[in-house]
């Protein structure tokens, strides 16, 4: 019955996560559009609302192409990595007070962990199509991640040691004795750090260049057609939606807002994530891309010192306060 | 200095080179002989300071009499940007049935590609040239289209051409026809 | 392609039906063939100066992401190829590689005179229209076609879609 | 291009560890149908060969069987983001061949044309350029204000693109009041535009990084590669061939060349931003200094617009009633040969031109610079990323179209 009873949760979980993914797109393509002066969909559905549906559809029922000299189970596999390590990330989320599937004590461990494993999936992909521009985007993105990873784990550990606890919920509840009851700003400098990371982990503006359009075509998904694109697809924008998440309990207090909403908890963690997912479309509008090597620097040059010098200030704030 | 004055200057140290300087709407140009083209070109960016190649190409005077005329001339087209005065070497080169010339890539590596595009287009080789391939027409192409001789549709079908005709007459049994439709919903056209 | 077997019905020429099944497909045609006409996905593939034109129907004053058109650049993802320009004899494997390439269903607009026959260069190197060797299902003329021509097109070609029968791909 | 590897290759001895990228002719940065074969070392490029050749339409043999009239069509399918200045340099090559005058008011109505399609081209240079680098929004910003140009053409002669506006001695139709007055609108609000897109590129940090210092082209490379226009004035040669030969009106108005000294990507981008400011200043002065009278000279050989619109053309009318007169008619063709240059958006299009006394040119040559930018990356592409590749491709502002003819 206990077994039942999570999957369900499981299962509910999962379609509301799919059905928001979906209309982050929408939303993203509208917010873009009228950034660019223009409208974004507006015939398929009233205002372009069923657009995500259509797509769907439309990739659902496209041919998939598997290239003949493509590795064929490392093909097949590398879209079902991207997605299932993401949806599993899922899993321990706190939406709101008890809101959670997994309430474990190294949450955050485990979400650094699945996206480490998701980025397999794009450098299998990247291997596995046997085209030089899927080749050269997984190596890239190879690069990208592992240069990251480091800033980024070591931007948070100021938020471990200010909260004493690994556990996303224990994290969001000892943010109230700061100001406004959030980490933001004792932990800025670890927010910045943080916020450039999560770009670049997730291959979004201006660090997409695993899968920069005026340079390599798509990437690593440049050999990928119908639902196998759609899943990597996908698997980008749970991604997304997930590190915002991530974003919002470390430092913006998760669920907690100003007043509480009656019925419906986890209003003000939506709230917040999807003014993450603005920023990122807001960048995405404005910034060019950087090169390769460029990136690399500003990773290891400037992120990495930053986080250190983060975790040494935070260390003398414990220290005597 | 003026453009009549560069090219008697260029008289007097190539005398034997020169045919004759002609004047046309105000445009001074040099009929020459091939032998001493790149000396030519040498001299004039040098001593002129003639540094901007503006054009070089080729013309088959085939259907076109003249007093100096060979059947192929090579074309080029230089301009002082310091002096701004222009002059226009025409070579006139000899072999008819396999036309041969200096190539001037070691005074402007642009002259590269124009070079290709000569030997692409008119046929016209060049001597000393790093990398002279066909540039515009595919490398299997028969014939040099700018010549005379070569019909505006051409004398032949290029083979890759034929080829992927013949894909298509074969692949084209794999496209979709509509053919499931019901009578009533038929397309009403 | 669907699966033709003897148990179709032959009504008249080239037309049959699988009976009894059109009140399961019928639906299921309109659903598919709604989702692909709403979001059709061209190749961004440019050929000469009708590319601009497309250009411009891709953004601000036209916005062609209204009709749920967005362009991918690989083939691989892509609906549809908008044929925008003249097609060399050079370029023609190229561009039936391109088509190769996408899946299928796949589209083929031609844009413009020169990809409808050829236009003003009856010379040796031009390809005197798509349809030598692709399957062409729209026809735009102009040289260029102003932006608004195009999207005529591409509506067409909305239309032909939800006429489409069958067409399910590795289903059928 | 999408290939997947055919493992079936051979490779030749001691190639084993480069490796060999094909990016076009299918390609969304190549600007059409470019190709370029990379060979990499990691993501840095050691040899680079452009290839070209895959919109070669062959012109210069359809010119040889038209006549000089029939020909101006060809030359807007040359530079299709400039097709104006395309014509204007076409009819000022023949002009000068057959030795025909043009009115002043069609010389000024041609400069405001040339520099019209000066800022279309440099919009959609910008627009593509800075989506190559990654910012999209630039993008549709210089679209919105390249619409208004477009549409503007379309007022004046019934095309956006492809316009086959100028006419030998003159051009075809005059300019109304309300074109006028919407290019003056124009004029006046284009330079709050220019700062608009400053805001976006001009000193976005990751903007600079991709631009400064990238690839630079010193004078004497620059001369020896044969570049000219923007690509070649960012390097500080000063050469515009409307100051040097001027051509049209160019001599009686007041502009300025902006040169740049470092060569590089950034230095070519503010080139081509000042020239657009400049060309503003131009069609002010268009617009202001605009001589009264005939928009064709006096013995304009042929096609110009009936001014009866319902009136039966036949062959033999005379250009005097403004009719339609066949060109073989009239018998002035000298044999002889001229070159003829004006500066277009991307640099220096000349126009060879031999006549051998008939009515069709015996021999047309397009100097086209785009042909001779691509020739140069082959040298420009040495030893820089793939990244970089991308930019440099976009700054040398190449179109296929004059580049194959």
């Amino acid at each position: 019955m206990q077994i039942l009873i999570i999957l369900l949760q499981i299962v509910i979980l999962l379609a509301i996560v799919l059905l928001h993914v979906a209309y982050t797109t929408y939303f993203e393509r509208k917010v873009i559009g009228h950034m660019q002066v223009r409208l974004g969909p507006m015939t398929v559905g009233w205002h372009g609302l069923l657009q995500p549906i259509a797509d769907g559809i439309k990739s659902f029922f496209k041919e998939d192409i598997i290239p003949e000299q493509a590795d064929k189970p490392l093909f097949l596999l590398a879209p079902v990595i991207c997605l299932v390590t993401m949806l599993a990330s899922l899993a321990v989320l706190p939406f709101a007070k008890g809101w959670v599937l997994a309430d474990i004590n190294i949450g955050l461990l485990f979400i650094f962990a699945m996206s480490s494993l998701a980025s397999y999936g794009i450098i299998l992909a990247g291997w596995a199509s046997n085209s030089k521009y899927t080749f050269l985007g997984g190596m890239r993105s190879m690069a990208q991640v592992i240069s990251y990873e480091i800033p980024m784990g070591m931007s948070l550990i100021g938020v471990m040691m200010l909260s004493g606890s690994l556990n996303l919920t224990e994290i969001v509840n000892s943010q109230g004795g700061s100001l406004f009851s959030i980490y933001l700003f004792p932990q800025i400098i670890g927010f910045f750090v943080f916020f450039v990371a999560m770009l670049a982990e997730t291959n979004r503006v201006p660090f997409d260049l695993p899968e920069a359009e005026t340079e390599l075509v798509s990437g690593y998904i440049t050999e990928y057609s119908g639902m196998r694109y759609a899943m990597f697809f996908m698997a980008e924008y749970i991604g997304m939606m997930v590190m915002a998440s991530i974003g919002t309990v470390c430092f913006l207090g998760g669920w907690n807002g100003p007043f509480p909403i009656p019925f419906f908890p986890p209003f003000w963690f939506i709230l917040k994530v999807y003014g993450f997912l603005f920023l990122f479309i807001w960048i995405r509008a404005t910034l060019p891309r950087y090169r390769y090597d460029q990136l690399m620097e500003l990773g290891w040059k400037l992120l990495i010192p930053l986080a250190l010098l983060n975790i040494f200030l935070t260390g003398l704030f414990k220290a005597f306060f | 200095m003026e453009s009549i004055r560069i090219a008697e200057d260029l008289e007097k140290h190539f005398p034997d080179s020169i045919l004759e300087i002609q004047v046309h709407r105000g445009q001074f140009s040099a009929i020459v002989a091939q032998e001493f083209i790149l000396e030519m070109c040498q001299f004039l960016k040098e001593k002129h300071k003639m540094n901007h190649l503006n054009c070089l190409t080729g013309v088959d005077n085939l259907t076109r009499k003249g007093k100096h005329f060979e059947r192929f001339e090579v074309i080029y087209q230089l301009y002082s940007i310091e002096h701004r005065v222009g002059l226009r070497l025409k070579a006139q080169v000899k072999d008819s049935d396999n036309p041969c010339i200096d190539s001037i890539t070691s005074l402007w590596t642009g002259a590269d590609w124009l070079e290709r595009e000569a030997f692409d287009l008119l046929g016209i080789s060049f001597n000393n040239h790093p990398n002279l391939k066909r540039v515009l027409t595919p490398d299997d192409w028969e014939g040099h289209p700018l010549q005379k001789t070569y019909k505006l549709k051409g004398n032949t079908e290029w083979s890759g051409f034929t080829d992927l005709k013949e894909k298509f007459k074969q692949l084209s049994q794999f496209d979709f026809q509509n053919t499931h439709v019901q009578e009533g919903t038929q397309a009403n056209d | 392609m669907g699966k033709i077997n003897e148990d179709l019905v032959h009504i008249t020429d080239g037309i049959k039906y699988i009976p009894g099944a059109s009140a399961l497909v019928a639906p299921l045609n309109k659903v598919i063939n709604w989702g692909r006409a709403g979001s059709i996905w061209p190749a961004t593939f440019g050929l000469a100066c009708c590319a601009i034109e497309m250009m411009v129907a891709g953004s601000a004053t036209n916005d062609l992401d209204r009709f749920g058109i967005i362009f991918r650049a690989s083939p691989r993802q892509a609906d549809c190829l908008i044929l925008a320009g003249t097609i060399t004899k050079k370029m023609a494997p190229v561009v039936r590689r391109v088509y190769d390439q996408m899946p299928e269903p796949r589209y083929v607009l031609a844009m413009g005179s020169c990809a409808c026959t050829g236009g003003v260069f009856d010379t040796y190197s031009v390809v005197q229209g798509a349809n030598e060797f692709l399957p062409v299902d729209v026809y735009i003329p102009g040289c260029p076609p102003r932006p608004e021509a195009l999207l005529e097109g591409l509506m067409k070609l909305q239309e032909k879609i939800m006429q489409e029968q069958g067409r399910w791909s590795q289903f059928a | 291009m999408t290939e997947t590897t055919t493992l079936s290759v051979p490779v030749t001895q001691g190639d084993e560890d480069k490796y060999k990228l094909r990016m076009g002719p299918q390609h969304p940065a190549t600007h059409g149908v470019l190709r370029v074969d990379l060979e990499l070392d990691g993501e840095t490029i050691l040899d680079c060969y452009p290839q070209v050749g895959y919109l070669h339409r062959g012109f210069e043999k359809l010119a040889e069987n038209r006549t000089y009239a029939q020909n101006l069509v060809l030359t807007d399918r040359l530079d299709y983001m400039a097709a104006m200045a395309n014509n204007v340099g076409y009819c000022e090559a023949v002009e000068k061949l057959l030795d025909i005058n043009v009115s002043e008011r069609a010389k000024f109505l041609r400069v405001m044309v040339c520099e019209m399609a000066r800022l279309t081209s440099h919009l959609l240079w910008l627009a593509t350029h800075a989506l190559d680098i990654g910012a999209m929004t630039v993008f549709l910003y210089a679209f919105r204000e390249r619409e208004t140009l477009m549409e503007l053409f379309a007022e004046l002669c019934g095309s956006r693109l492809t316009n086959t506006y100028t006419r030998l001695g003159g051009v075809r139709q005059d300019v109304t009041h309300e074109i006028m007055m919407k290019l003056d609108r124009f004029v006046n609000e284009f330079p709050a535009c220019i700062a608009e897109y400053e805001t976006l590129i001009d000193t976005n940090r990751i903007w600079l990084k991709r631009t400064v210092g990238i690839a630079p082209v010193s004078a004497e490379m620059g001369l020896d590669l044969c570049l000219t226009g923007a690509s070649l004035r960012g390097s500080g040669v000063d050469y515009d061939v409307r100051k040097h030969m001027p051509y049209a009106a160019y001599d009686q108005l007041d502009f300025e060349v902006p040169l740049g000294e470092t060569g590089d990507i950034y230095a070519r981008y503010r080139i081509r931003m000042e020239e657009m400011l400049q060309s503003n200043i131009i069609l002010r002065q268009c617009i202001e200094k605009m001589p009264p009278g005939s928009i064709v000279g006096d013995d304009a050989p042929d096609l110009i617009m009936p001014t009866i619109p319902q009136k039966k053309v036949t062959p033999d009318t005379s250009a005097h009633q403004g009719l339609i007169k066949l060109i073989d008619d009239r018998n002035v063709y000298m044999e002889g040969d001229v070159y003829v240059a004006t500066e277009v958006p991307k640099g220096e299009l000349g126009f060879y031109f031999v006549s051998d006394s008939k009515g069709k040119p015996y021999r047309m040559h397009i100097r086209s610079p785009s042909f001779i930018h691509i020739g140069a990356l082959q040298t420009l592409g040495k030893g820089v990323m793939v990244a970089d590749l991308i930019a440099i491709i976009g700054t040398l502002d190449v179109v296929l179209g004059e580049c194959d003819r």
